[in-house]
């Protein structure tokens, strides 16, 4: 049991879905893992956005990417009697403790773009962060045969980040045991942060007197940094290098020329459809799962939708076309 | 066995720069009070730290015999075990603690359960505190006594020990007669228990009163051991300076000029207990060419007078203070200094020095602006001022980078003096200004004093020994408990006539 | 603290010429020389105030609170040892990489290796134990500064947590185990709306407070000090013991008390013996204030700066065991900034950047603003970018106002 | 330095009873005295010869030093002003969030406002002086410990730059913004293969460090102070004019002086200045040293306080643009964890965390060593969690080896 929502309402939204449950508002729980970065701020965007629109409330609790703060949040959400969990989590098996605290206090749990495991879960939806990988894997093998590879991964704490690298391995695995590719560093940029990942690049580059061809980079941020390096020795653009998250500054760079590639995650699609099956499994019916993923424990119900990869060619239909950024923004000075 | 307690032997320790002791030997008698003399920086201190401990065997030279047996320290502890027990120049209090724990700081009462039974400490404390006359609450914190509290605090910190060999490294420096009085008769009964003393003092007057016998210590070296009763103060003075020293105070005829400063009404509360009043209504005046002489009892309010006109002792104070024929308002330090208003401070450590500076940097740290372009220091400046007053007051150091830690006491207080004389004030106030200097030295400074006086720079100094208020100062004022009681004209006052005023007598 | 404070109406007795203080007197002059000890507690009261009306009571539900206890209690046991490291003059900058590598040995063993949670827990223990030895002995006796010291503790250990997470959390673990961060005293009876083991507890508590006050005023009475007269002894009992039934009452009537808070309130009071009442203690206090009068007083000063890290390692693999415990996971950035949280509680508790003052107490009530803080707004659910500036703010008001009202130094 | 050196020689002359030292004799003297100053430079060497040897030379190459120049640049700026506030015995932790907020500010009014570089720059400093301002204020007047009030700063400014930047990166700045970070001085005659300006430069800053020393020795001499003879000044200026040639050459045969490090090569003279030479610097070491012995000596405390804070914040905004410059963006994420290897870079070069000591060129000697760990270990692809154990382990030996052999206190 789950106490009254006694949060101020936003105006008397005429949502269909609150005034089924006769005076009582539905009250959606969502905690993020960071809004360090722009995808999250997005999701939290959408997703508030949609719960406004379906007329129910959202609480939403930040974690800044520290597992043990988000289990304190989501204790705090419980406390303020949410009907049910979006969960994002940072860390996806220490989340585990998380659901069951929720479990134990009546509440359903959505796994958000991150898959929990180890516990049960009862809905899972998500861009696969191994697909991601796969994607920043595939499109560099697609656009260089041979040479040597600077490989970089994310945060070394951060779960996700080996996801992503497992994803990319799938594709670089083989190249490199066929000698096509030569790793010639393969570092993780400690806190994800593009000034490590600046310095990283400069001595791959010194190194090996800028004999580098291609480069890995796992998002944006990073990517920006590597790039600031090849800039230095008049490289940049010359050697591909991939991304994600389809930051604004990717999107310039990629128009450039500077960067290869970026992966883009509808994340509005996904916020949007996150408050749509939250609100449905409330009010007890299917939130419609497409899916099944093994969790280590059970098969999740999950609803997948699919990222792209984004490059110079299909960057003005996927990325302004479908509204995520504008076109001045992206083109203009 | 031998007729010595103690014997240390052939005992040589050297600092960078400095051989502070030079194959010095001491040698006392169970149960008699053994006087250590010299001029400052002459090793006294240094030979006492090698004998507690302080400095470890294999950081000297020699050999240290406590009866009968060679002994080896690793720290302090193992000459506490040895049976001695040390005040040491510098009080080694911790300021943040209460009395009572400083007392038994490193030999705590235990219970059986291995906790500390402060109830038992509280009440031992009260005991040794009521032993040295020290009447304070144990739980009082240290930072809020007066110096010459902290002195009788470091005093009963030995007594509680029970040590059969207990060195006092000038106990006394920061004790006004009647303290110092009841200190000699403490040591006399221990004494009479069969407890050995080392008696470190400048005041020969004491040591005279005490003492056994006297070793003369001179640049590290022994010069000799006499029995007190076969040697004068002359002759202990001349061995320690290496010169007949008549006179000891050069008193010159002053002639007092106009007012400079006159202070009315004046009244000083504690910064932390404002219903507790220190200075009540308080007014005098200092004229242009003298020197006054400030007498009281600890603890009677002297040092808050002077830290309050000097604009240091918190806020709660009123009256008026004219300078010149011109009231004004001094708010803190600066202003004073600016006034031409300078003040040495009785604390050398706590006020005086920033003992991780070098000597070069504390003597000119408040006349800074005077050697400064653009707010620039002149270095070479730095140097020529501080070489002339490391040669006018004579302070004994290798090198003028070398840090005031690194300096005897005695030479500390005198890196202090240079500060304030840089300062070029029109009014010098000293607060104990001799303290812990030998007889030397001060012969030195009232030399410097009268100069000043010459100079028509004005001089209030504070004194707990009568013999320098008497010799130097040309009016005295008699504090008690917070107020002026008496002024006297040097020709009038007597030890005994200073002593009824300030103890309360009329 | 408590004895401090009647040792000073003691002599306010004794000074008072000989008359004997009349109860109002006794109040108002402790109230005063207290008042000043309780500035932060008032600043705490105030916030705990503000959150309680902005969330519309739900701060100060025994839910709330509970769960507020168990969110500070790994980082109030690290902080607990922080008070001794800063309070001796040093810092500890390796808590969260400790907490991290330890909890990461402890999931580890539990995991890869199959233990059981008692050699689980005794192992993590044991290598916890000679990291805080390690680091103590670069500080005392290699004299490197504190700071370098666990700097590098900070970066060797966090490089030990990914060697053995590789990037993966590792979890779960067992159920008791995991009971140490999230478990609570179970009920006998289990029909009933509280927690009847832990009103038992709270029973416990409160006899041995009153045996121990008892002792205490026997003792003053056997030495022959000043004692408050019985009417106000038996209030300050009476009103002790009842603060005692409040805070456990609020956590018997939610789940009962957490294992974690249990222990927490195990170490306050050990730790609060220990630096009060221990011959080891108080050398801390006396290296932090005045590290050469403490060395002339016959101070062994390596062997104390030794044994504080030694403890600090200790207490630093509690936390660490808990933090995993809660989290039923090792994860790779666990424990990430622990240590400015641990460093932040001992300051705002009255614990001296420079060394010689600090208290446990003081760094308890520390912790539970900077958790408060957190809680409080994420009940609000305010917007991250004015978390950090309202925490950032209300953080340096509350010192101030300590600090402006009670003047510490 | 310099000066303390030849103030001992003299001064022992003196005592030497009249005798003139030989030159071998001054020599050794001058090695002597001054050989402890130089532990941390020979431990940085011994790490520079380790990864020369372990990268094949890349290490040493001038392309890469001239890297690692650049690398420390941000950091080396921060800890110089984190030298004078660690002296006066206080400490800033807000530095990384205050170079994120700044770079924010700057990043906001070039993308979004469409500001000129010159517009930037200043308005982005005037805030930076204010925030310095404001965290002063609360230290000097506030009373507030420094580790509060900049705590308070570290949360806050974040707060900031997260509401500035919305998470997003905010990019590209103008190319004259970015040349702060990224640029070098232009060649004038592009052919070469070799930076002219920077050679140019370099003998620039030879004939400045010539004019300096014999000024110096002409006042000495006018004040009668004992000075080198002839033979070893001459020595001296060529030995110390072949240094600078040697750091400004490895630099002009790579691809010039970057403008980063003109920058800090201009705060490191101003404030080593301010350090050693100024009133305000003096002040500081005093302060530091001995608070009360300060007041008492008629410094303005509060006014001293003030003004670190604010010389504090103008460095922090000075390492923020350097720092956005340098990425080309503002991102959220951006200077995290900054202030530890400022705090770091200055302890590591001797200043003490209790306050009274420290020195600016100590400090770009500690950025050095932190910077070339991170730059040496990249180079060696080494494997990150060794990585994170190795650089803790050298790092704890480098300031244990500075220590055993300088003896510094
Ligand atoms: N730690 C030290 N480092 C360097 N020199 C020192 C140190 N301690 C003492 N000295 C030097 O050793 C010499 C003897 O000093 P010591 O303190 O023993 O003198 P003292 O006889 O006690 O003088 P005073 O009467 O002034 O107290 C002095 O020249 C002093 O400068
Ligand atoms: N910082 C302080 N805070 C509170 N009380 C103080 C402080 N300093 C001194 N006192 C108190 O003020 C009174 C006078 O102190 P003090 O002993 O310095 O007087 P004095 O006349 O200068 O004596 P003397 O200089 O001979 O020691 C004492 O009762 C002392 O306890
Ligand atoms: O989108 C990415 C997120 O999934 C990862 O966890 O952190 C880095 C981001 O770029
Ligand atoms: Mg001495
Ligand atoms: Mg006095």
């Amino acid at each position: 049991g789950c106490g009254a929502s006694n949060s101020a309402s936003n105006g008397s939204a005429s949502g269909n879905s609150a005034a089924s449950s006769a005076d009582k508002k539905i009250k959606i729980g969502l905690s993020l893992p960071t809004q360090q970065e722009e995808r999250w701020v997005r999701d939290k965007a959408t997703m508030e956005e949609a719960a406004k629109k379906a007329g129910v409330d959202i609480a939403v609790q930040v974690a800044n990417m520290d597992a043990a703060k988000q289990d304190s949040q989501v204790e705090n959400l419980i406390s303020q009697g949410i009907d049910i969990l979006i969960l994002a989590p940072h860390d996806a098996k220490a989340a585990a403790s998380t659901v069951d605290k929720a479990h134990k206090a009546g509440i359903k749990v959505i796994a958000y773009d991150r898959l929990i495991t180890g516990t049960d879960i009862d809905v899972y939806m998500s861009f696969d962060n191994v697909k991601v990988g796969e994607l920043q894997g595939k499109w560099l093998t697609e656009h260089l045969d041979k040479g040597n590879i600077v490989w970089l991964a994310g945060a070394p704490t951060d779960n996700n980040a080996t996801l992503f690298k497992q994803g990319a391995a799938k594709y670089l695995q083989p190249k490199i045991d066929s000698g096509d590719y030569k790793v010639v560093m393969e570092q993780p940029v400690v806190d994800w942060k593009p000034d490590n990942a600046l310095k990283l690049m400069e001595n791959a580059l010194t190194a090996n007197n800028n004999n580098i061809q291609g480069v890995l980079a796992p998002n944006d941020g990073t990517a920006g940094g590597c790039i600031q390096a090849l800039a230095a020795q008049g490289l940049a653009g010359k050697v591909p290098i991939t991304g994600q998250d389809s930051e604004l500054s990717a999107a310039k760079r990629i128009i450039e020329g500077t960067q290869g590639m970026t992966v883009f995650k509808d994340t509005r699609k996904l916020g949007e459809a996150a408050v749509e099956a939250a609100i449905k499994m409330v009010k007890g019916e299917d939130p419609g799962a497409n899916d099944k993923v093994n969790n280590e424990k059970m098969d999740v119900p999950s609803i997948l939708l699919a990222a792209e990869a984004v490059d110079k060619d299909n960057i003005d239909k996927i990325l302004i076309d479908s509204g995520y950024l504008k076109k001045e923004d992206v083109y203009g000075k | 066995m031998s007729e010595y307690i103690l014997e240390m032997k052939n005992i040589t320790k050297e600092f960078p720069g400095v051989r502070a002791l030079d194959d010095v030997t001491f040698k006392v008698k169970k149960g008699e009070i053994h006087a250590l003399c010299g001029e400052n920086g002459a090793g006294k201190s240094t030979l006492m730290k090698v004998l507690s401990g302080v400095y470890p065997t294999g950081t000297y030279t020699g050999e240290i015999i406590v009866k009968g047996s060679t002994q080896s320290y690793s720290g302090i502890k193992d000459s506490e075990r040895a049976g001695i027990a040390i005040i040491y120049q510098e009080l080694a209090l911790v300021k943040q603690m209460s009395v009572c724990e400083n007392i038994f700081l490193g030999n705590e009462k235990v219970k059986k359960t291995g906790l500390i039974d402060w109830d038992k400490s509280y009440a031992e404390s009260q005991k040794v505190l009521n032993e040295v006359r020290l009447n304070i609450n144990p739980n009082t914190k240290v930072l809020n006594l007066g110096i010459g509290q902290q002195q009788l605090v470091e005093i009963a910190k030995a007594i509680a020990k029970k040590a059969e060999i207990l060195i006092l490294d000038e106990p006394s420096a920061a004790l006004t007669e009647s303290e110092t009085e009841n200190l000699l008769q403490i040591l006399k009964e221990l004494k009479s228990k069969g407890v050995t003393c080392i008696y470190i003092s400048h005041k020969l007057n004491e040591v005279f009163e005490i003492a056994d016998n006297i070793t003369i210590l001179r640049d590290g070296k022994t010069v000799g051991t006499e029995p007190a009763s076969e040697i004068t103060e002359n002759k202990v003075i001349a061995k320690m300076v290496g010169r007949e020293l008549t006179q000891r105070f050069p008193r010159k005829e002053h002639k007092p000029g106009q007012v400079v400063m006159e202070v009315k009404n004046w009244n000083v509360h504690n910064p932390d207990l404002p219903e507790l009043k220190l200075i009540d209504n308080a007014s005098f005046k200092v004229r242009k060419g003298e020197i006054l002489g400030i007498a009281g009892l600890m603890g009677a309010g002297r040092t808050e007078l002077v830290m309050s006109i000097f604009g240091a002792y918190g806020t709660n104070v009123s009256g008026e203070l004219i300078l010149e024929g011109k009231k004004v308002s001094i708010k803190n330090p600066k202003q004073a200094i600016k006034s031409g208003i300078s003040y040495v401070s009785e604390d050398r450590k706590r006020y005086g020095l920033v003992l991780g500076m070098d000597i070069k940097n504390n003597v000119t740290l408040s006349s800074l602006e005077a050697i400064s372009k653009l707010t620039l220091i002149n270095s070479n400046e730095v140097i020529k001022n501080t070489n002339q007053y490391v040669d006018d007051l004579r302070i004994k150091t290798p090198s003028i980078e070398q840090k005031a830690s690194n300096l005897s006491g005695g030479n500390q207080q005198k890196v202090v003096l240079a500060k304030w004389l840089m300062t070029k004030p029109k009014i010098l106030i000293m607060d104990e200004p001799t303290r812990g200097i030998d007889v030397g030295a001060k012969f030195e400074i009232y030399n410097i004093m009268n100069k000043l006086i010459d100079e028509g720079v004005c001089i209030i100094m504070i004194s707990s020994e009568l013999p320098e208020i008497l010799g130097m100062s040309d009016r005295i004022l008699v504090m008690h408990e917070g107020r002026l009681t008496k002024e006297f004209n040097w020709e009038e006052a007597t030890q005994e006539n200073i002593l009824t005023y300030a103890t309360g007598g009329m | 603290m408590g004895n401090a404070e009647i040792n000073t109406i003691a002599k306010n007795n004794q000074t008072a010429l000989g008359h004997t203080k009349s109860i109002r007197e006794i109040l108002v002059g402790t109230l005063k020389g207290n008042m000043r000890q309780y500035t932060m507690i008032l600043a705490l009261l105030v916030i705990w105030g503000f959150f309680t009306i902005v969330t519309d009571g739900i701060f100060i539900s025994s839910r709330n609170l509970s769960n507020l206890f168990l969110q500070c209690a790994a980082t109030a046991i690290a902080a607990c040892g922080m008070v001794l490291v800063m309070v001796a003059g040093h810092i500890d900058l390796s808590v969260g990489s400790f907490v991290g590598l330890t909890g990461a040995i402890a999931a580890q063993l539990m995991v890869k290796a199959h233990m059981g949670t008692i050699e689980t827990i005794a192992i993590t223990i044991g290598i916890g134990l000679l990291l805080g030895l390690f680091q103590g002995f670069w500080v005392a006796y290699g004299k490197v500064p504190a700071f370098i010291v666990t700097l590098a503790g900070l970066l060797a250990f966090r490089g030990g947590v990914i060697a053995i997470t590789g990037g993966n959390s590792i979890a779960p673990m067992n159920d008791t185990f995991k009971a140490i961060g999230q478990g609570y005293l179970p009920k006998i009876n289990p029909g009933l709306p509280f927690s009847d083991t832990s009103a038992l507890i709270g029973v416990v508590f409160i006899i041995c407070y009153l045996v121990f006050e008892i002792n205490k005023r026997r003792s003053r009475i056997k030495y022959g000090f000043e004692v408050l007269p019985m009417s106000l002894q038996i209030a300050k009992m009476v009103g002790f013991s009842l603060l005692i039934a409040l805070v456990i009452g609020i956590m018997a009537s939610y789940m009962g008390i957490p294992y974690a808070i249990l222990l927490l309130i195990a170490i306050i009071v050990i730790f609060t013996v220990i630096a009060e009442k221990s011959t080891f203690g108080r050398h801390i206090y006396a290296i932090g204030g005045n590290k050469e009068a403490a060395r002339l007083s016959g101070i062994n000063i390596n062997k104390v700066n030794l044994g504080i890290f030694v403890l600090m390692g200790l207490l630093s693999t509690i936390a660490g065991i808990v933090y995993t415990a809660r989290l039923n996971a090792a994860t790779g950035s666990a424990g990430t900034n622990m240590e400015l949280d641990a460093i932040a509680s001992a300051v705002i508790g009255g614990t001296s950047t420079l060394g010689g003052a600090g208290t446990i107490a003081g760094c308890i009530i520390g912790a539970l603003v900077m958790g408060s803080l957190d809680n409080g707004m994420s009940l609000m659910n305010a917007n991250v970018s004015a978390q950090y500036i309202v925490k950032g703010l209300i953080l340096l008001l509350a010192v101030w106002f300590d600090i402006k009202f009670s003047k510490r130094s």
